[in-house]
C-alpha cells in the first residue's frame, strides 16, 4: 500500500477551479509568529484537510479565513473575486460557517438560540421586528435531528451538554445555513464512535450537496477516509500539499513531523 | 516658593451645598488680597479635609480660615501650622478644645453659631405656634453628621415637654428627595402630624414638598435652618414656616476680616457669636432683600478693631 | 399532535419547576418581597393602604428605571457604576435650560440627550477602548458628577413647572404618572431583551464575548448599545427626579447608585453577564423601596435600616443561590 | 553555565519588555504618577517640597492600607465593597472601648478583632454560602455602617490619646509612622502574595476557581482568608483613621470605598481575578493622593477636581489595555 | 482477528490485586441521573480503560473517583482500605492524580506553577516557609522533557499555549507525582500524532514503574493498543468488561453502541 516518494506533489497555484484561495498569509500575536507566508486553496465542491502538529497554526488560519482576526499580509479569494473579511459577519455573509475548536457556543442560551445566533428568524419589520420563536424551536429541531443520536431537548442550555453534544451543536449549527464552505476545527475530537461516525456522514453530505469543506484534524484514518486533497502545515509554514490518492497515512505522518520534507 | 504670607486660605466643609456656596462667596468678597477656598469632598470626608489643609499649610500663608467637618478632624493638620506660628481663624462649626491643645494648636479666634442654639430656636419656634403635645417629626442629615445631631438635639431639648417628637430619620448625603419620600412615609404613619423639623434648607424644601403632595400645607408646619436663598423664598411664599438663618456669608466675611485684624497686630476676642436670625413669614421679604447678608444689625468684634 | 405534545412538556415542566429548589431560589426577590409585604403588613396598619402602595410605588419608580438601564449592562457582564452621577448630570442640565427659558419639554429633551451622551462615551471607551466597564464608568462617576458641579456652579435650581408638576402629582385612574412611566420603561425593555435580535446579541455578549464575535455579533456595538440605553434611563430618571423634588441638584446621589445594582442583584440577575431578567429587578426596587418604607412607618430607629437593608439583600441571596 | 543562560535569558527578557507596549501599560500607574509629579512639580513650587510630599505619604497611608487589602480580594476575583464601612465599624468600638476605660491598646486591638470578624462574616457567606461577593459585600456595607450607628447610637467619640497622637505626629526619620505602618503591610502583603503557598493559592482561585478545586486546593478557605485579611486592614485603617481625625466617627465616608478599589484598578490589578500585584495598587493610591493634592495646591476650584479624577483614571485606563 | 461472542466476560466482583475498588455508585445532578449503580475496579499496576458514548457517565464517575463530587451512593475502597474523598486533596493525598477533560489549569499562571500546584516546594518553616521557585523551576524542567516536543518555556503563562501544549502540562502534572493511580479523562483528544505518540509511551512508562492507570478515551484503536482492562459505560450504567486480550474493536464498539448486550 505504502507508496514512497514520487508521489504527486500538490502546487500551491491554485487552479480555477479553486473556491477559495488565500495567498502568503502571514499572521503574529506579539513575538508569535503563527502562520508565515501560508498559501493555500480549497477546490470547489471537495472535501479539503488542514493536518499539523498541536501549534502549527491550523487554528489561526482557520480563524483568518473565517474574519476573526485580520491577516498581517495576504490576500483572499473567494469564489472568483478577491475579499477582504473585516469581521466574522463579513464571512457569513459571504457564505463561510465555521465551527471553532473552542466551539463558539453561549453556555446561557438554549440550543435552539445558538442555532439561530445572529441569524435569528423575526416577523415584523424594522424596528418592529420581534423573534420568531416557535419557526426557530421547529427549524431547531430538524437541523439537529439530521445528525445526533444523544442530543438533549433543544430548550435546554447549552451549559448542560457534555462535550460531545456540545460538539453536535456546533456542527449543526454551521452546517444548516446552506453556506458555501464550511469549516471544521476539530469537530470529532470529543466525539464518540457514533457521533463521529455521524458527523463523518454529514461531511461527506454536505460534499454531495455540492459544498466545499475545510477539515482540520489529528486523526489520519479520518483524513483518508475523507478528504480529497490535504494541505500539512508545520511551525506556522505550509509543509506540502497532496491529493489524498496519491499519499498514505504513513507519509502525512513524515510530512507533520517533519521526517520528510516538500 | 513664593511667598504667601499676605495671603488667607480657607478649608470649609461641604462641596455641593448652596450654605456653604454662600460661605466661600463671603471669604471671597471680604477679602482685600488674594484668597484660597478649598472645600471637602462632603461632609463626611474628615480626613480628606484634612489632607487639604495639609496641603495648603505647606505653602506658608499669611492665615488660615477653618471650618472643620468634626471637633478634631483637622488638629493634627492644625499641628503643622502651629508649627510656623501663623493665624488660624476657626468659623462655623467649633474645634475641640482639648484636642487642640494636646496637639499644640492654637486657635487665634471662633466665629460661628452655634447649631444647638440653631435647633433651639427652631424648637421654641415650633412649640410657640402649635398646641402643646403636637407630634412632630425630625429629618437629619446623613446619620452621624455632626452638625445635623447638634441641631436636632438643640431642638429636643427647646420642645422637651411642649410637644411629642413622634419621630427621628436620618437622611444619607442631606439628599432632597430621599427627605421627601421619609417625610410623605412619616405623614402617612402619623395622620395627626403636626410639624416637622428639617435639619437643612434644602431638605426641608423637599420635606415641604411633601406636605404640599399629601394636601396638609393647612396642618403641617416645616421648620429647617440655614437660610440659603431658596430657603427663604420658601418662606416668604410660605412653603416653609420658618428657617433659621445662620448667615454662612457673614460668617466667611468676618473669618476673613479675623485674618486682616491679626495681621494688623490686634489681639482678637476668644469667640465671636455670628448673627443668628430666624426668619418668619413677617421678616422673610427684608432677609431676602439683604440676602446674602443680615437684615438686623449684628455686632462685627473685627471690623471694630479693623476701624480703630 | 406534535403540538400536544409540546404543549404536554411544557406543563410538565412546569409542575417540576416547582417542585425544584432552584425555581424558588430564581424567585428569591419575590418571596422576599412577600414576606417583607406580611410583616409590615401585620406590623403596621398604614403599609397595606392604597395611599401608601401608591406612594411606594412613585417613590420606587426612579430607582425602577434606573435598575433596568443597570440590567442591560449588567446583562453583558458589565457594570455602570456611574448611573447615579449621570442621571445627576441630566438633571442639572434640564435645570439650566429651563432656568435659561427654554421650554420645559425642549429641556427634558436636551437633558436625556446629554444623559444619553454621557452614556455613549461610556460605550465607546469600553467598546473601542478596551477599557474594563468598571474602570470606565468608575472615571465617569467622577466627571458626570464634575461636570454637574461645574455646569451648576455647584448649586440647585428650582424648577417649579406646570408640566413637571403634573408628572409628579397626576395619576391614570389609581396609578400615578410616575408609575405609568416605570412600567412603560419595563415593558419596552422586556420586549426588547426577550423578544428581538438585539435581546439575544446582549445576552449572547455577556456569556461568551469570544463565541458571539465568532459568530458575526458586533459586540462593540452591543456594548455601546447598552451603555447608551443605560444613559438614557438615567435621563429620564432624572426628568422624574426634577419633577419629584421640584429642583435640579448637583449633589450625587450614592443611594440610588448602590441601590440600583443592588435591586438588580436581588432580581437574580448574574454579575457574570448572559443572562437577563427585567422583572426581577423592577421586584429587587420594590421590596428595597418597601423595606425602608416599612421600617419608617414603624417608626424603628433611623440606625437600624441600614443593618436591615444589609441583612435582607444577604438573606435573598441565601435563597438565590440554588438558582439554576 | 545553565546558571550563566538563565541569567542571559531574563536579561534579554527585560530588554525586550522595554520595546513592549505592554511593559509600559502593565507600569501606566507609575507612568501617570510620574507625569503628575512632573506636572505638579512645574507649576507648584509648593509641591516637590518634602514637607508636601511627607503630608502626601501621610495622606496616603490610609488608602494604601485598604487598597492592599482590596487587592487580596479582588485577586481572588472577589471584590470588597464593604471595606470603607467596615474601618468605620472598627473605629466605633475603638472609641467605644477607649471611652469605657480600656486600654488605647488594647481597644485598638479589639477595634482589629472587630474590623476581621466582620471579614470573616463576608468570607463566610462568600465561601461557605456561596453568594456572589458583590452581594455580600454590599449587604455588609449596609449592615456595617448599621451596626457602627447603633453602637454609637450616632455620636462621634472623642478620641485623645497620646499613644495616638504619636502615631499620627510621630515619625522615624523623615518618615512618618503612619508611612512606617503602611510599608510595613505592603511589604508583609507583597512577601505573602507571591512568595508563599496561601499567595499562589489566592491568584489559582481568582484564575480558576474549579481548576483549583480539582487540585485539592480548598478555595473556600483561601476566600475566607483573603475576607479575613481585608477585615484586619480595614481594622488597622481604623486606628490609622481614629489616630488622625483624633475621634471614632459613625459616618462612613465613602470616598474611601471607590478610591481603594479605583486604587486597585490604577494598579493594573484585574477585576476577573487571577492576577495579583501589590505595588501597583500602592502606586494606585499614591497616584489619586498626589492628585487631589496638587489640584489643591494650584487652589483649582474643588468643582474640577472630581472631573479630574475621573479623566485620570480613564487614561491610564487608555494605556492599561495594552497590559499583557 | 474478530472473535464472535462467547469472550470472556469481566465480573464486577473485584479480585484481591484491586487497587481501587468502587462500588455501587450512583450520582445525580437535579434530574440528570449521571450514574446508577455503576461497579468497577481496577487491577493494581495495569492499565484500565472506560470508554463509552458521549455523556455515559464517564467524566462523572473520574470525578467522583477523584473527590471532585460526593457519589450520592456507593463506597470505595482504595489500597485495601475503605476511603472516602471529601475533597479532591484527599484523593490526592491517598495517591490519586487526575487529568481532568477541562485540564484544571490557571491560565495566568506560569507553567512550573501550575505544575506545582498545592505542591508548592518551600523553604523554611511553619508561617515562615516561602516558596522554593528556583527549585521548581528547575524539576519543572525535567518533569516536562520527559513527555512533549513542543513545550514552551516554563516560565511563560499557561494562557499563551495551544490547545495541544496545554494538554501535555495537565499530564505532565499528574504523571509527575509518584502517586499510585494516575487517571486520564480523554488525555490525547486534543494532540496530534507525535505527542499523542508520547502520552502513550508515558502511560506504558508509568505501568511500567508500578503505576496503575485508568484511561478514558474515545480511540478504540488506543485502548487497544494500550490497556490490560476495559470498562465500557452506556447511559449512565455499567455495560460491560473485558480483558483487553478477550476482545476487540468490533466488539467494543458494539458494547458501546448497545449493539451487543451483556
Ligand atoms: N490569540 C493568540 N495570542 C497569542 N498567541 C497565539 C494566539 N493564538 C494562537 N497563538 C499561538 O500561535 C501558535 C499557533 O496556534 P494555533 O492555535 O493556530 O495552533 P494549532 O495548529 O491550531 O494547534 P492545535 O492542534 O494544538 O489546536 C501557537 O504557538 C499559539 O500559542
Ligand atoms: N455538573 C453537572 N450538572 C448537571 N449535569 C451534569 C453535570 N456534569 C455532567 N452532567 C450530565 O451528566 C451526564 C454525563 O456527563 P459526563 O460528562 O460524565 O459524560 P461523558 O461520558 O464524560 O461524556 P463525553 O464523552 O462527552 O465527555 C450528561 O448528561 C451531562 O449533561
Ligand atoms: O451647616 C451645614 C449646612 O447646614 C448644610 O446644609 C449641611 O451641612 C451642615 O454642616
Ligand atoms: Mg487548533
Ligand atoms: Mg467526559
Amino acid at each position: 500500500m505504502t507508496q514512497q516518494s514520487g508521489t504527486a506533489v500538490l502546487s500551491t497555484e491554485a487552479t480555477a477551479d479553486a473556491l477559495l484561495v488565500a495567498t502568503g498569509i502571514s499572521k503574529s500575536f506579539g513575538n508569535v509568529r503563527a502562520l508565515q507566508d501560508v498559501s493555500v486553496w480549497l477546490p470547489r465542491g471537495q472535501i479539503t484537510a488542514l493536518i499539523g502538529d498541536n501549534g502549527a497554526g491550523k487554528s489561526t488560519l482557520v480563524r483568518v479565513l473565517s474574519g476573526v482576526h485580520p491577516a498581517d499580509e495576504g490576500s483572499l479569494t473567494f469564489d472568483g473575486s478577491p475579499v477582504r473579511f473585516a469581521s466574522p459577519e463579513d464571512a457569513r455573509t459571504a457564505g463561510i460557517e465555521t465551527v471553532h475548536q473552542n466551539l463558539a457556543l453561549i453556555d446561557d442560551l438554549t440550543v435552539w438560540q445558538n442555532l439561530f445566533l445572529n441569524r435569528e428568524l423575526v416577523r415584523g419589520f424594522g424596528p418592529l421586528s420581534f423573534l420568531d420563536r416557535k419557526r426557530m424551536q421547529e427549524q431547531a429541531e430538524k437541523m439537529l435531528s439530521r445528525l445526533s443520536v444523544n442530543v438533549p431537548p433543544i430548550r435546554s442550555k447549552v451549559r448542560r451538554l457534555s462535550g460531545g453534544q456540545r460538539q453536535a451543536v456546533a456542527i449543526s449549527r454551521a452546517a444548516g445555513w446552506g453556506s458555501k464552505l464550511v469549516i471544521m476545527d476539530e469537530p470529532t475530537a470529543a466525539l464518540g464512535v457514533q457521533e463521529t461516525a455521524r458527523v463523518e456522514e454529514l461531511v461527506k453530505g454536505l460534499r454531495a450537496d455540492g459544498m466545499t469543506v475545510l477539515l482540520i484534524s489529528h486523526n489520519f484514518d479520518q483524513v483518508m477516509r475523507l478528504a480529497d486533497q490535504v494541505w500539512v502545515m508545520r511551525a506556522g509554514r505550509l509543509a506540502a500539499g497532496r491529493r489524498t490518492q496519491d499519499t498514505d497515512g504513513e507519509e502525512l505522518v513524515g510530512l507533520v513531523t517533519g521526517a520528510i520534507t516538500s | 516658593p513664593p511667598d504667601r504670607s499676605a495671603e488667607v486660605a480657607a478649608i470649609i466643609k461641604g462641596l455641593d451645598n448652596p450654605f456653604f456656596q454662600a460661605m466661600g462667596q463671603g471669604i471671597e468678597d471680604g477679602a482685600t488680597g488674594p484668597v484660597t477656598v478649598q472645600a471637602a469632598q462632603s461632609t463626611a470626608d474628615t480626613t480628606g479635609q484634612a489632607d487639604k489643609l495639609s496641603a495648603v499649610a505647606v505653602q506658608g500663608f499669611g492665615c488660615y480660615i477653618i471650618n472643620p467637618i468634626s471637633g478634631t478632624n483637622l488638629v493634627q493638620s492644625l499641628s503643622l501650622i502651629a508649627k510656623q506660628g501663623k493665624p488660624v481663624i476657626n468659623i462655623d462649626s467649633p474645634v475641640n478644645a482639648e484636642a487642640a491643645r494636646l496637639a499644640g494648636a492654637t486657635l487665634a479666634s471662633y466665629v460661628g453659631t452655634d447649631n444647638t442654639h440653631a435647633g433651639q430656636v427652631a424648637g421654641d419656634f415650633l412649640a410657640g405656634r402649635l398646641p402643646a403635645g403636637a407630634k412632630v417629626a425630625l429629618i437629619g442629615g446623613t446619620a452621624g453628621d455632626v452638625t445635623s445631631r447638634a441641631r436636632l438635639d438643640g431642638f429636643r431639648a427647646a420642645v422637651d415637654g411642649k410637644l411629642t417628637v413622634s419621630q427621628t430619620v436620618d437622611v444619607n448625603e442631606w439628599s432632597r428627595s430621599e427627605a421627601l419620600t421619609r417625610a410623605e412615609e412619616i405623614m402617612r404613619a402619623n395622620p395627626d402630624l403636626a410639624g416637622f423639623f428639617v435639619a437643612n434648607d434644602d431638605m426641608g424644601l423637599g420635606v415641604s414638598r411633601a406636605v404640599q403632595n399629601a394636601g396638609k400645607s393647612d396642618q403641617v408646619r416645616v421648620v429647617s435652618v440655614d437660610g440659603v436663598e431658596d430657603g427663604l423664598r420658601a418662606v416668604k411664599s410660605g412653603q416653609l414656616a420658618a428657617t433659621v438663618a445662620q448667615y454662612p456669608y457673614t460668617i466667611g466675611e468676618m473669618g476673613v476680616e479675623a485674618c486682616r485684624a491679626a495681621a494688623a497686630g490686634h489681639t482678637l476676642p476668644a469667640t465671636v457669636n455670628a448673627p443668628v436670625a430666624l426668619v418668619t413669614q413677617d421678616n422673610a421679604a427684608d432677609a431676602l432683600s439683604a440676602f446674602p447678608k443680615p437684615f438686623e444689625q449684628y455686632d462685627d468684634p473685627y471690623r471694630q478693631l479693623l476701624q480703630q | 399532535m406534535a403540538e400536544a405534545v409540546a404543549v404536554g412538556a411544557d406543563r410538565e415542566s412546569l409542575g417540576g419547576r416547582l417542585r425544584d429548589i432552584g425555581f424558588w431560589a430564581d424567585w428569591a426577590a419575590v418571596i422576599g418581597l412577600v414576606a417583607l409585604v406580611i410583616v409590615f403588613g401585620l406590623a403596621s396598619p398604614s403599609f397595606l393602604t392604597l395611599g401608601n402602595i401608591q406612594a411606594m410605588l412613585v417613590s420606587a419608580a426612579i430607582l425602577i428605571v434606573l435598575a433596568v438601564g443597570q440590567t442591560f449592562v449588567i446583562a453583558t457582564s458589565g457594570i455602570d457604576l456611574s448611573i447615579a452621577s449621570i442621571m445627576t448630570f441630566g438633571a442639572v442640565v434640564l435645570g439650566l435650560l429651563y432656568a435659561a427659558g427654554w421650554p420645559i419639554l425642549l429641556a427634558c429633551l436636551v437633558g436625556v440627550v446629554a444623559a444619553g451622551l454621557a452614556g455613549v462615551i461610556n460605550g465607546t471607551l469600553v467598546a473601542k477602548g478596551r477599557i474594563p466597564d468598571f474602570v470606565v464608568t468608575l472615571g465617569m462617576f467622577s466627571a458626570a458628577s464634575g461636570a454637574a458641579l461645574i455646569l451648576s456652579d455647584g448649586k440647585p435650581t428650582q424648577v417649579v413647572d406646570g408640566f413637571l408638576l403634573a408628572l409628579a402629582s397626576g395619576s391614570v385612574g389609581p396609578f400615578g404618572y410616575f408609575i405609568v412611566v416605570a412600567a412603560v420603561v419595563v415593558v419596552v425593555a422586556h420586549v426588547a431583551l426577550f423578544h428581538t435580535r438585539f435581546g439575544v446579541h446582549v445576552l449572547a455578549t455577556g456569556g461568551n464575548a469570544e463565541g458571539a464575535r465568532a459568530m458575526g455579533i458586533r459586540t462593540g456595538r452591543v456594548r455601546l448599545a447598552v451603555y447608551l440605553i443605560s444613559g438614557v434611563l438615567a435621563g429620564v430618571g432624572a426628568i422624574l427626579l426634577v419633577s419629584r423634588v421640584g429642583a435640579a441638584e448637583p449633589a450625587i446621589n450614592t443611594t440610588y447608585l448602590l441601590n440600583a445594582i443592588a435591586a438588580v442583584v436581588l432580581g437574580g440577575v448574574s454579575l457574570q453577564g448572559g443572562r437577563g431578567n427585567i422583572l426581577g429587578p423592577v421586584v429587587g426596587a420594590l421590596l428595597l423601596t418597601a423595606l425602608t418604607n416599612g421600617l419608617t412607618l414603624l417608626g424603628i430607629s433611623q440606625y437600624y435600616q441600614p443593618l436591615a437593608v444589609g441583612v435582607v439583600v444577604v438573606m435573598a441571596a441565601l435563597l438565590m443561590r440554588y438558582q439554576r
